[in-house]
């Protein structure tokens, strides 16, 4: 298990070769890649910026990602989350779980990012065409955190 | 003296104008007494821990409930539910 | 929707890329990556022939693209698959799903991988120390597409 | 005359030595009832088609049951359940 919390850019294709080719019993690799988009609640956005608590952020990633291994059977899992100024169709975040099998590499990846959106200190403040202002968190996201049960 | 310190973080942090502060702490206090505490400074500090607003808060860096216990030395964050990823 | 089979290897980094920056509005993108493992009900696979059904895979694949598309608001979807010799620790087969949200962007990706798995007409055999076989299909893989209900 | 074309994949085309077949077609037929006349054939035509081995077909490159019905100039396809991915 790895995470990274980082201002530079992450090459997704170098990582997911990389992690699949750590293990010769790897069958299977699910990934997401979370981007910045160009309008939220129908307002331009023209940049964010991404807030964080170093120490416990790197933490909180580390517990999801163990917490993933220990739920499912999975090889390995990176965790990247950019931090600092970022642009419309920038890379925000980046999970990849790799494993024999396509069922628990898919159900690990997806239930870092539910956790991810959730748990992790990370906080955008947009600035739009109406001025600047901290994004509000969803209660989607609790929802979907909450279909995994309690860790 | 005994002290714990206290981190505000997002729109705490930008309302408050504070984004860390060390505080003296007699003996274990919970959370939700931290915040009534903080409250009662009144104006901004009244607005973000009266209740109103959703807040988490976090000792040594693990989110809490707000009947969690704070000792001396501990690290204290509050900050409004996280919007990663 | 794009689909394509083909014996030559592919470049995820690249169409990943490609995927989410053609719409500003993209905020997710799903990927599932599977490779050929080096070991097979307990024997050690030296290589691997796909057969395909030239025509109908395309076809079952853009089906099935199409489908997923229809059950969820997502932006675009692609899928590769590979035929011919393949060796351990060759990619097989690529999906790519990019949306506003990731929770459909998840849910296609891996409706499109349960499908293609029981639905489009790719054959395995596998070169091992116990000589050829074709692979067996899986129970699993028929529970894991019927999850999804008729489409 | 009117015929059917007739496809066999993976371990079918092999057991049965042949990947494709013209055959003749008087009247609609199920794809039951051409199994049927395949697996009188004998030998290994009856071992692939006698219903014990799982079998899958298309017609006109798309999964049917069974109980489909077969036209003159259809594409038939007989092969295992698939295992790509």
């Amino acid at each position: 298990m790895e995470v990274r919390v980082q201002q530079e850019d992450f090459d997704v294709g170098a990582e997911i070769t990389r992690m699949r080719l750590a293990r010769k019993d790897t069958g299977a690799v699910a990934c997401f890649v979370g981007q910045v988009r160009d309008l939220n609640e129908g307002d331009q956005v023209a940049g964010m910026t991404l807030e964080h608590y170093p120490g416990m952020t790197e933490k909180a990633l580390r517990n999801i990602a163990e917490e993933a291994g220990r739920r499912w059977d999975i090889h390995d899992a990176l965790v990247i989350h950019r931090v600092g100024s970022l642009m419309p169709a920038d890379q925000i975040v980046l999970v990849i779980v790799t494993g024999a099998h396509r069922g628990e590499a898919f159900a690990a990846c997806e239930f870092i990012m539910d956790y991810l959106k959730t748990e992790a200190p990370f906080w955008k403040k947009e600035q739009t065409d109406s001025g600047e202002r901290w994004v509000d968190a969803k209660t989607s996201d609790d929802q979907a955190r909450d279909r995994w049960g309690q860790p | 003296m005994q002290t714990i310190r206290i981190l505000y973080f997002a729109r705490l942090r930008e309302s408050l104008g504070l984004s860390d502060e060390a505080m003296p702490l007699e003996e274990p206090l919970s959370v939700k007494a931290l915040m009534t505490q903080l409250a009662a400074r009144g104006d901004q500090w009244q607005q973000e821990f009266d209740g109103c607003r959703p807040l988490r808060a976090a000792v040594n860096q693990t989110l809490v409930s707000n009947d969690s216990m704070i000792r001396a030395g501990d690290e204290v964050a509050f900050f409004p539910p996280v919007t990663g990823g």
